[in-house]
């Protein structure tokens, strides 16, 4: 077993990339920013000195028609890792991701392969406002023949990735901008994750919370508190949106018959609908409640910090889901909310919460 | 040449006299009266060379040596059909004869063909693709974003854009102002030439020298190639009647048949005699016959596959 | 009140055109072929001799950049109707759509108002393809900001249609191509309904079946069938799917505790899969089974005649999911599907169905 | 000119100095070194004339009578901001100056103006429309689409692209081949023209010229104005020891600053004086205190009304 180091996420992807265009001789990556002194957050700082820019390739500010050149070089047998700095920049080329990239294998019968992945990251905090912080994921999870991922430990995010990347289909690797300053136990060396289903981050027999990507954490911390006070979530990081493989979260909703699931994005068409819909068809007779969905209210993303104070979902809207699934005390729930509230220290909502900085 | 346009002008009227049938359930646009561009690039490729299409595919794809049987049996539906009937007339594709793909959204290929371009420059082959598109994908930004980027990395790549006058029933004019088309080409740094896109020998010229320029690493070429679309935009019959265009402006490029041009000129020549032709048409319409038969003998797919193949 | 002629839902859209280009001085109409001899399937033919080309705009191929054009004139006080041949080209323009146009009034806190009305075809048969055919309502609807109209009848094609025009937000109008055929009866004149909620087209307490677009034929043809076996379907249109108002539905689930959701674009993430999870969160006691979604698989549509039969649901599907909820007898569904079988009179499924000319 | 040179200076780097105060909490793009266009082409305006602009927008939206207050109360995220806090600084608009909007997206704004160019068209008003677009943003297929529209039909509108020589920290020639820039105008049919973007009056005699054209029915323009950001692309500071630009580059820059040419020209030739300037600079600093004072006495959105205005 390789040895596991305890570095952020940010740093796990930039292990994985490195490690993937040592091991794939036909991968590159590709994006604007890739190659210049920001090096997307640091995320694939180094990478153009040690594998060249034909490697490690700048591109002009195309997202469509360079997307199409990814997808076309991916046709020929490469295997390009394209990178957006925010998932919003990715509206422009949703015509090649969704009928190029996601259609080519099927509609040639599976004569051609588009080993393509692409990194958008979502942004959130400071400011971001409507056009900078979209989450998006149904966008694509609603695409058959693209795989959407959605990863929230550093552990992931290198397995993961070198997963998507190593797959011949086109694969949507979305990452939460907060998520890179995570920390985590992450082993050393070459190790591609399957890109398969979720997975049980907590266990609990009273209820089953269901969360992707950022509100994993905030649905961890919110598990904790409860834990203590006698009520046991089973939590699961959903990691992959498309396949949806709900198989486990459905056996965990038949012992609990309780479900809260939480969206990164906006609720309404969110996935959580999909896997609350899914459960409901095949779990019916198990739930003894109505499932809560949490998500992001249906409107833009506000800038200012007064507004994005109430625009995002935490721990304590996940606490208060599972009381009311639950029927905890009004002191349990009150105590519950000041532990998760404290965690936050105080931090302004625009800025990274410190206390999920890790490792977990 | 004058061989692979007659080929490919018989299957499309073939085409076009069994479309009726309705046994070619998916709409077809034929590239009668543009058989010269196709012929004249193609013979100006080797093997390994790329091409990509779009909507009207059939003459590309046929010139550069995508399998004839295939193609129609893509047409019917059927299992055999080049996408085993998932894609119909706008999807075909030849992996062993190099057409990567054909797109049936305007200006999708173009890209596409651009990256297989940097495949070949990152694989330092000596490959070359060509992107054949429409006058009106230049209207698409898409065109722009991925001839600006064959220019900045000199790919070996030609753009073939076959100005044909009309988007559907809509003029060039009525869609792009006026001034000189090249200057699309040559605005981004491309090797940028204007030619008669119904003299095959024009075309393959100029298709030669800027497969040249790419092989030699020169960069990317755009060539234009002035032709005209003899039936509708869709579908197997002639609309002059609809009066999107006019019946002499027609004539005037029926007068130019790309074939009819380069028959006279070896005839003339002495390079074939009428009975060299006759033969050749002969052959080829008993090819096109047995490719027919071959396809519609095909099965229609096995419903109980239509779920497979989603992922690789 | 005007009187009412029977008349096509192409037809219907043709009048609703002319009468708002008359109505709003300020409305003009902008797409591929609006002004050539196909008129856009005909809804569009002989509005430029009328109104002239200032204002039945004919427009170069490049549907983001005309949609931001489209854009920028209504924030100028202009109306545009924008026409896309195929919901699929619109992949194009999403940037646009989700960004400049569903985002402005909110952005600028209620200074902007983008009066735009977006067409979009959904294509539907004769080998349309993987490309040509799809439905893509989820993307839409999944949008704060953009309303979303999927109208059925004749009369909702005009009347909806004039509402959309009349609207001061952006409103995605998705008609699909089967549809124009039908006929129905339309008042004459200038008449725009409210882009409100869903309208019940069928009564019946055994159980709740909502359909939008194109299935809501088949959802009506199965209601018949199953009327006649004493398995009586209370049976919406659903209309608008943004904003998606389900009170009526949720009632009629109260009342019948089972549900049947039919839509028209894929099943996953569908519109169904939200109408789902509402109903379960709000009418989770009322609910007897489990609610039963029908969509298209999860693939794209194929091209070939043979492939397609098998991808589109119709009324016999819909026929078996209520059997099982309401555990019809086998005898019943037998004749039932035979019953909605002989309607399609042995059409290919490539065709439109001729028996749904109506009006019904 | 000068005046409002300097007082778009004095209140970007206000804006510098204050933002490590943490209370401008939204990604800020200073425009410092970049004046001169901004200036020099609202000149040219006229009341009813409308601009639109990108991320990098306080300087065309000041240069063109923006509200100063309304700006910096929306910096700071205030409910008297020009969006009420909800857009933050890359979404600046003033309807009653003429600023239609600024959008974050690359590219997105630049239809939006062709599009007010329609309805003054449309309306047959006697307006120009100007879209102001970085360097970057020609290589999004958007600008094509939206100059070859504006070209078509001849729309009063003038597209004024400030080529600062990078997109962040990349470089212009590590993203666009080698060729005349100018071309991507001529190539769509506009009126193209170059100029030093850093000489106020060549910019506004320009833009005089493309407004002029533009009015009297004679279609678009492309100015293409080369100018130089001083600071870091995103944030206050200076970030020339990054080394994605040499020093010397940005000192050969800095000497060209666009006021300090002008102030040597106006003093030589006696048109303003030293004791002029510093009382315009002491005017605009009072000015832009008391609007910092005012924005940050205004009250933070009140978060009821977060979920408010969704729909017209
Ligand atoms: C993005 C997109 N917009 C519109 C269409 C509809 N369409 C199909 S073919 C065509 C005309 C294209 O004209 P051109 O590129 O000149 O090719 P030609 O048909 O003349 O060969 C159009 C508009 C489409 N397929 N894709
Ligand atoms: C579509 C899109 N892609 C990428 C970005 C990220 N981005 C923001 S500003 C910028 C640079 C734009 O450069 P330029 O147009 O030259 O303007 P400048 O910043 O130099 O004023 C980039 C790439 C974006 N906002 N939108
Ligand atoms: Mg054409
Ligand atoms: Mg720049």
């Amino acid at each position: 077993m390789p040895e596991a180091r305890v570095i952020t996420a940010g740093a796990a992807i930039r292990e994985a990339l490195d490690l993937a265009l040592d091991k794939h001789p036909e991968s590159y990556v590709m994006g604007e920013g890739v190659a210049d002194p920001g090096g997307i957050f640091g995320t694939t700082t180094g990478l153009v000195e040690k594998y060249g820019a034909s490697r490690v390739v700048e591109m002009p500010v195309a997202e469509n028609g360079l997307t199409g050149i990814a997808i076309g070089s991916a046709l020929m047998g490469r295997r390009p890792i394209m990178t957006h700095q925010r998932v919003d920049f990715a509206l422009l080329c949703l015509e090649q991701l969704f009928n190029t990239a996601a259609k080519s294998h099927y509609v040639t019968n599976g004569a051609h392969r588009v080993p393509m992945t692409v990194r958008l990251i979502i942004g959130r905090g400071w400011g971001q406002g409507p056009q900078h912080s979209q989450s998006l994921e149904t966008l694509f999870a609603y695409i058959p023949g693209l795989k959407v991922v959605m990863p929230s430990t550093p552990a992931d995010f290198k397995g993961l990735l070198l997963g998507a990347i190593a797959d011949d289909n086109p694969v949507i690797f979305l990452e939460h901008r907060w998520l890179h300053y995570v920390k985590g136990a992450v082993a050393e060396g070459y190790a591609a994750m399957a890109l398969d289903g979720p997975r049980r981050i907590h266990d609990g027999r009273d209820v089953t919370i269901v969360a992707s990507s950022y509100m994993t954490l905030e649905a961890r911390r919110a598990a904790v508190a409860l834990a203590s006070r006698g009520c046991h979530a089973d939590v699961f990081d959903l990691r992959m949106l498309r396949p949806l493989k709900l198989d486990e979260i459905i056996a965990s909703v038949r012992r609990t018959g309780k479900l809260v699931v939480c969206d990164t994005g906006w609720k309404i068409l969110g996935p959580g609908a999909e896997i609350v819909a899914q459960i409901v068809e095949q779990a019916f007779d198990a739930l003894k409640r109505a499932p809560i969905r949490l998500g992001l209210p249906d409107h833009p993303t506000p800038s200012s910090l007064a507004l994005a104070e109430v625009y995002y979902p935490d721990s304590t809207h996940i606490i208060d889901a599972v009381a009311g699934l639950c029927d905890l005390g009004e002191g349990d729930i009150t105590s519950a909310r000041q532990e998760v509230l404290d965690a936050r220290k105080g931090v302004p909502i625009d800025k990274p919460d410190p206390a999920f900085e890790g490792p977990f | 040449m004058l061989r692979d346009m007659l080929r490919i002008r018989v299957a499309e009227e073939e085409i076009a006299n069994r479309y009726s049938q309705q046994k070619m359930r998916c709409p077809v646009h034929l590239s009668i009266g543009q058989e010269a561009v196709a012929v004249g690039v193609s013979h100006a490729l080797q093997d390994g060379d790329q091409i990509v299409s779009t909507h009207r595919c059939h003459a590309h794809y046929l010139a550069k040596g995508g399998n004839l049987t295939a193609m129609l049996a893509e047409l019917l539906g059927k299992e055999t059909g080049c996408c085993g009937g998932r894609g119909g007339s706008m999807h075909l594709f030849d992996l062993a004869a190099g057409v990567l793909l054909s797109l049936p959204i305007v200006g999708a290929s173009i890209p596409v063909g651009v990256g297989a371009a940097l495949a070949f420059q990152q694989e330092q082959k000596p490959n070359v693709a060509v992107i054949y598109l429409g006058d009106a994908s230049l209207e698409e930004g898409v065109y722009h974003e991925s001839a600006n980027f064959a220019a900045l990395k000199k790919l070996p790549v030609i753009f073939v854009c076959e100005n044909n006058l009309y988007s559907v029933y809509t003029a060039l004019k009525d869609r792009q102002p006026s001034r000189v088309l090249t200057d699309l080409g040559s605005a981004h740094g491309l090797h940028a030439v204007h030619l008669d896109g119904n003299d095959v020998r024009a075309v393959n010229d100029a298709a030669a020298i800027a497969v040249n320029r790419a092989r030699s690493g020169d960069g990317p070429s755009f060539l234009l190639a002035d032709t005209y679309r003899w039936r509708e935009h869709c579908g197997p019959n002639y609309d002059n009647t609809l009066g999107y265009r006019t019946v002499a402006e027609f004539e005037h490029w029926r007068a130019r048949d790309p074939i009819a041009v380069l028959q006279r000129e070896l005839l003339s020549l002495g390079d074939v005699t009428e009975r060299d032709i006759e033969a050749m048409l002969a052959g080829f319409r008993s090819e096109v016959e047995a490719a027919f038969s071959a396809a519609e003998a095909a099965p229609m797919p096995n419903p109980v596959t239509v779920a497979r193949g989603i992922y690789a």
